[in-house]
């Protein structure tokens, strides 16, 4: 937690369990690391090295999505102790080099390239703005979309940056209205991220014109009714077109349980055990080497969108990402419908991840 | 007299390096355990400077997590990027974080009470922004990671194997070198004029004691204590990123300090050994950790403002002048013959 | 006259609009006592704060053993051989008497400590050496007002400017309390601002008068009481 | 088309107005806590984070009106500010130097009020909305401002201004600010000093969350509200003068422009550092505040 604010909250709790793998795989304990972004990165490493000294578990897992994830890469390099991470978009986990560290989620460049191909598409030569809270994961989304802006033929509006804290972006929302740009991209921390959103639409910006590079489910809630029309990326969606029958079941059994449909972190969070035991089982074995190996050759398929999983050089995700269209929405009922209008898969190193955020 | 405490001492300290030797030792198979050591020699280290400043002096310092991180950055910093020898650093950037907190704190110790609270406040806040917004030097709120451990090389030993328990032996040292830093100060006159300035700043400024000149050096000695912490955590946990020293971290020292006992010796080193390994011992628990340390806070404050030790130092000392009564009573105020 | 050691010159200092201390004169020789009375608010304590530099002057000047001292910070004057005692007995309460006087001592380069011949003296003739154990906030009023001046003295001082050094005694303490200031009189150069008209009849060789912060009169102490400005400004009111 | 300049600044009127208000508003309480009781709230912003986040579950979870929600929380918080007063606040009165031991004691309330809401708002959510009061806009001129945050921006100026008139011309707030220019003149006049305290702290606290409601009306929020709003206060207090109501109004409503203006002359990052920048010039420079008596 910085002192002016908490790093962009994700939700975790479908991580906590584990339970698909039945408390282990081979004989070998399968612990999940539970870590927030409020957990100091002392705590965190000491969480780490208890795991790896203590319990001498085969991987690392956890949900980490703040600083907490490179301070546990750092441990797991070092140590040698191969490092699964569901749900933490840094490319720095997965620079050139990496041995040991996996990650299931795509780079948050990557987002960022991705909006400008979908837009791209949709309307070519289009003017884009881009408003983002002063957050490492945000710069990052903005980092890669200014790169493919003028590669992608598309023309750069207004660019505004919100200091963490921030609680009004009624002046920024009016800069960017009067620039009349055809695509608004939003990407504010927290709460933030409904005030600016609002904001837009009060201003007349049309929610058609307002694209989130990530939606999950509590936020795309906070966003409101009224921005039914906007776009957002994801990773997984319970209006996928390609949900298989696990994944129904798996949407089904979460909304019951959490009386709200799942997103694509919790859906990360439910692949990772199935991942882990992938791997183990191709490598017949429970050596971290050979784990390690194992990971890295894994060809496989998510269980509940049938997305492949494969990973790089480096441990990156072979990426991929879905752009949504909200279709409806009852914030009281905790409930959304979404049709998919984009789907795209491409090599992480088509852009220059790593030189972009260093 | 003298000679006689100063063997003494010298015995003290002398035990006091067997022991940290041993720990580090004892944990040597566990790294785990000898992590949890390790950051509580750190803590050691740092709660002598707060202790310093705020159990001898009286000042309550909240930025010292701000000038820990200016030495953990800077170490990191000419370490890394400018290839400097990871021991030639450490003094280097200590004195340069020293010296910054000085000057940055050199105004606000013309404060006095809360006012100097509230500004070494703020100027936390502004180091914590610093380290965020200046990626070129600290990598922004991500963090630096994977910092390598320093080799070194002593006569008679050679290379010196740091990965194991060589490096909590180090931080030991430096931990038991920055209490004793701590004692010898105190023993000295400057010890006698900050418990001075602590007790009554205006007397002790009447009776000639150059105040500010005062708080001025304390000031900087516990900064270098502070970076040469941050300097080691930097290294020892191989990572650092602005929440490491962030007002959290200058809170929890001068909670073990507090907590320990203020202005006594054994009191911070108690309180850094109760207070460091339980939320690592509690990892459960990580959930209510803010409100057990909130709680805490608050107890020590109302009812143990002496702290762990102080009270224990108290109730000896009450039950030794019992005794000494039962012995000797203390005359009554005899009036002095005209 | 003998030699000028303390010298202010048409010292003025207002707070907010008031005129604390109105264009005030005060010279006192080498080795005499001077009397400061007035009543309450007059400025006297005021005049004590600035001598001392807790509290800067307006304009004027005020200078110590031929050297200015105004605008020097109070541990530099202190140094310089002035020191002063406080209305409200001023000694570092939760430390013990040793320990204060151990601090006094190294303050004034005394590296002994209690141990010093000199302090050592001090001790003995105020009487403090059964006390040197008791935290000084637990003594009797007296014993601190004693404590107070054996600080003080361990400076070896070359002017003590005493604040009341008798209010709130008893009268026995204060017969107690003459009989050691007459023996300090008798060594060092002392000011003493005082209400009991006692201390000054016997102690002061000369007395200055403040009403509301001018000086109104200035002699010898068998004058002063008679004079008339004096009984109808200050001794009147208070019924002496 | 209308004229874009006419359009920025005109939203930044609103958002200076809409910011300075609650901004205003939150160090008023803030500072009628200091300014009497001598007590650095510490936990201010964690306070001002509260009563939107009870106001929220009971406007979402419990379905109650936004309405009936906003004035049972300000109710409800009257008996916690009265037992926090009971159980710790009073024990340190006669403390001397109490300044500090607050700071540290409600640094500790932080600490347990941030904790309690990670294990349990923060389990729920990472974003609230309380439901509109009311929807649509409002134009003024050519630009639109939500109707609800026209209500957020009148109900703060109509609470600043009970405030400044009640101080000035209540009983008790003539009682309060003779305690705050001098407590023992005061105590000498027959004031029961005591009631006093305990009065302001309510006063005090309930100010802080009613300025976290109407900030609630007036925007999303999440838990990171609590530091900034704590800081921000913080800030206007110092400058604006420990326990000067005046104060914190004028110097509560120039940081919201400035927050305002800044954003569109520079980036929004130099507003953030300009609060902290000049809090720290005036705590150097002139402890006392731009509006100290």
């Amino acid at each position: 937690m910085g002192v002016f604010g908490v790093e962009l909250r994700r939700r975790h709790e479908a991580c906590r369990g584990g339970d698909r793998c039945g408390g282990g795989v081979l004989g070998r304990p399968l612990r999940f690391l539970v870590i927030d972004n409020q957990t100091n990165p002392t705590q965190a490493l000491a969480a780490a090295r208890s795991f790896d000294a203590q319990d001498k578990v085969l991987v690392i897992s956890g949900p980490t999505s703040s600083d907490n994830a490179l301070a546990i890469y750092g441990y797991a390099e070092q140590n040698q102790v191969p490092f699964l991470v569901p749900v933490a978009a840094f490319p720095q986990l997965t620079k050139p080099g990496t041995q040991w560290t996996f990650r299931l989620e795509p780079a948050a460049v990557g987002w960022g390239y991705s909006i400008a191909k979908f837009v791209e598409q949709k309307k070519p030569g289009a003017k884009i703005a881009i408003m983002y809270s002063d957050f490492a994961l945000m710069r990052a989304i903005a980092a890669g979309l200014k790169y493919q802006i003028p590669r992608s033929n598309l023309t750069a509006g207004p660019e505004i940056v919100f200091p963490q804290g921030s609680s009004d972006a009624t002046i920024q929302a009016t800069q960017v209205r009067a620039a009349s740009p055809d695509y608004v991209v939003v990407i504010g921390a927290g709460a933030f991220d409904n005030t600016i959103t609002n904001q837009l639409l009060d201003l007349g910006v049309k929610p058609d014109q307002i694209i989130h590079p990530f939606g999950f489910t509590t936020n795309i809630l906070g966003w409101g009714a009224r921005s039914v029309g906007s776009y957002f990326g994801t990773f997984f969606d319970h209006d996928l077109d390609g949900v298989t029958a696990e994944g129904k079941k798996f949407i089904k059994d979460f909304a019951e349980k959490n009386g709200r449909p799942p997103s694509y972190i919790e859906n990360f969070c439910y692949t990772t055990p199935y991942v882990i035991k992938q791997a183990i089982e191709q490598a017949g074995t429970v050596d971290r080497a050979k784990f390690r190996d194992a990971l890295r050759a894994l060809q496989t398929k998510e269980t509940t969108s049938g997305v492949p999983i494969a990973f790089d050089k480096n441990g990156a995700r072979q990426e991929y990402i879905y752009y949504m269209q909200i279709t409806s929405m009852d914030v009281a009922k905790k409930e959304y419908s979404a049709k998919q209008v984009f789907y795209m898969e491409w090599s992480p190193e088509v852009i220059p991840v790593y030189d972009l955020v260093k | 007299m003298n000679r006689m405490r100063a063997s003494k001492d010298m015995w003290l300290w002398i035990s006091g390096a067997a022991l940290v030797i041993g720990l580090a030792l004892a944990t040597a198979g566990n790294r785990f355990a000898a992590f949890i050591i390790g950051i509580v020699f750190l803590n050691v280290l740092w709660t002598a400077g707060m202790n310093l400043l705020y159990g001898y002096t009286g000042l309550v310092s909240m930025m010292t997590a701000g000038v820990a991180g200016i030495g953990a950055y800077g170490t990191v910093k000419l370490f890394l990027d400018y290839g400097w020898s990871f021991w030639f650093a450490v003094p280097v950037s200590a004195v340069g974080a020293a010296a910054v907190g000085v000057i940055l704190g050199l105004p606000a110790l013309r404060l006095r009470g809360f006012y100097f609270v509230l500004s070494s406040l703020v100027i936390q806040v502004a180091l914590t922004l610093v380290f965020i917004y200046f990626p070129q030097f600290t990598n922004g709120d991500t963090g630096i990671t994977q910092i390598p451990r320093p080799g070194l090389w002593l006569p008679g030993f050679g290379a010196v194997d740091l990965t194991g328990p060589g490096f909590e032996i180090i931080l030991g040292l430096l931990a038991l070198a920055g209490v004793a830093v701590v004692y010898m100060i105190i023993r000295s006159r400057m010890g006698a004029f900050i418990i001075a300035i602590r007790e009554d700043d205006l007397l002790a400024e009447e009776l000639g004691i150059d105040v500010t000149r005062y708080k001025v050096m304390v000031f900087f000695i516990s900064s270098l204590l502070m970076a040469v912490g941050g300097a080691f955590y930097a290294v020892y946990t191989g990572f650092i990123s602005p929440r490491s020293f962030d007002v959290l971290m200058s809170m929890n020292i001068w909670l073990m300090v507090a907590f320990g006992g203020r202005g006594t010796i054994a009191g911070p080193i108690i309180g850094s050994a109760i207070l460091v390994p339980i939320p690592f011992l509690l990892q459960e628990l990580y959930q209510i950790k803010d409100i057990f340390y909130g709680s805490l806070i608050i107890l020590v404050t109302v009812a143990m403002p002496a702290g762990v030790y102080g009270t224990i130092l108290k109730w000896w000392r009450v039950r030794r002048q019992k005794q000494n009564t039962a012995v000797a009573p203390v005359a009554i105020k005899r009036m002095p013959a005209e | 006259m003998n030699e000028i050691l303390l010298d202010a010159r048409q010292v003025e200092k207002q707070f907010g609009g008031i005129r604390a201390l109105a264009s005030v004169d005060v010279q006192q020789a080498v080795g005499e006592t001077l009397g400061m009375i007035g009543p309450n608010g007059s400025g006297k304590t005021t005049f004590v704060n600035v001598v001392s530099g807790h509290l800067s002057i307006d304009a004027g000047s005020i200078s110590f053993a031929g050297a200015p001292i105004s605008g020097r910070r109070p541990h530099a004057i202190t140094r310089a051989g002035l020191t002063r005692t406080y209305q409200a007995v001023r000694v570092f309460s939760k430390l013990t008497v040793a320990d204060n006087l151990r601090t006094t001592a190294l303050a004034a380069g005394r590296e002994e400590g209690v141990k010093d011949s000199h302090v050592r003296e001090l001790i003995h003739w105020l009487e403090l050496d059964r006390r040197l154990d008791a935290i000084a906030g637990m003594l009797t009023l007296f014993e601190q007002r004693r404590l107070e001046l054996a600080m003080r003295l361990a400076l070896r001082p070359k002017l003590v400017m005493l604040d009341e050094p008798v209010g709130g005694l008893s009268a026995v303490e204060i017969t107690h309390m003459m009989k050691l200031l007459g023996e300090l009189k008798t060594r060092y150069s002392l000011f003493v601002i005082e209400h009991t008209m006692r201390v000054i009849r016997e102690l002061a060789d000369r007395v200055v008068v403040l009403v509301s912060g001018q000086k109104i009169a200035d002699g010898r102490p068998e004058e002063i009481l008679r004079d008339e400005r004096v009984v109808r400004n200050y001794l009147g009111s208070q019924g002496a | 088309m209308v004229d874009p300049n006419l359009l920025i600044g005109l939203s930044m009127l609103t958002t200076g107005l809409v910011l300075g208000a609650i901004f205003a508003l939150t160090a008023a309480g803030v500072t009628i806590v200091y300014g009497c009781i001598w007590l650095p709230n510490a936990a201010s912003g964690q306070f001002f984070l509260l009563a939107p986040l009870v106001a929220w579950s009971l406007s979402t979870a419990m379905g109650w009106s936004p309405i009936l929600a906003v004035a049972a929380v300000l109710i409800a918080g009257l008996p916690f500010a009265y037992l926090l007063e009971r159980l710790l606040i009073r024990r340190f009165y006669d403390v001397p130097d109490r300044n500090i031991a607050y700071f540290v004691v409600t640094l500790g309330i932080t600490q347990i009020l941030s904790g309690v809401f990670s294990i349990t708002w923060g389990q729920w959510s990472d974003q609230y909305n309380i439901p509109p009061l009311a929807e649509g806009v409002v134009f003024i001129g050519p630009f639109p401002l939500p109707a609800n945050r026209l209500i957020a921006l009148v109900g703060a100026l109509a609470l600043l201004g009970a405030l400044f008139v009640g101080l000035r011309y209540h009983r008790f707030g003539r009682a309060l600010r003779a305690v705050f220019q001098n407590r023992e003149a005061a105590a000498l006049r027959g004031v029961d000093v005591q009631r006093i305290y305990l009065g302001a702290f309510l006063l005090g606290t309930s100010v802080i969350f009613a300025g976290g409601l109407l900030y609630a009306m007036a925007y999303s929020f999440d838990l990171s509200v609590a530091w900034s709003m704590g800081i921000t206060a913080f800030a206007i207090m110092i400058v604006g003068g420990p326990g000067s109501v005046l104060g914190a109004l004028v110097v509560g409503m120039l940081f919201g422009f400035v927050q305002a203006a800044v954003s569109v002359f520079a980036s929004p990052t130099a507003a953030t550092l300009s609060y902290l920048l000049a809090m720290l010039v005036i705590l150097l420079l002139r402890p006392s505040g731009l509006f100290a008596r």
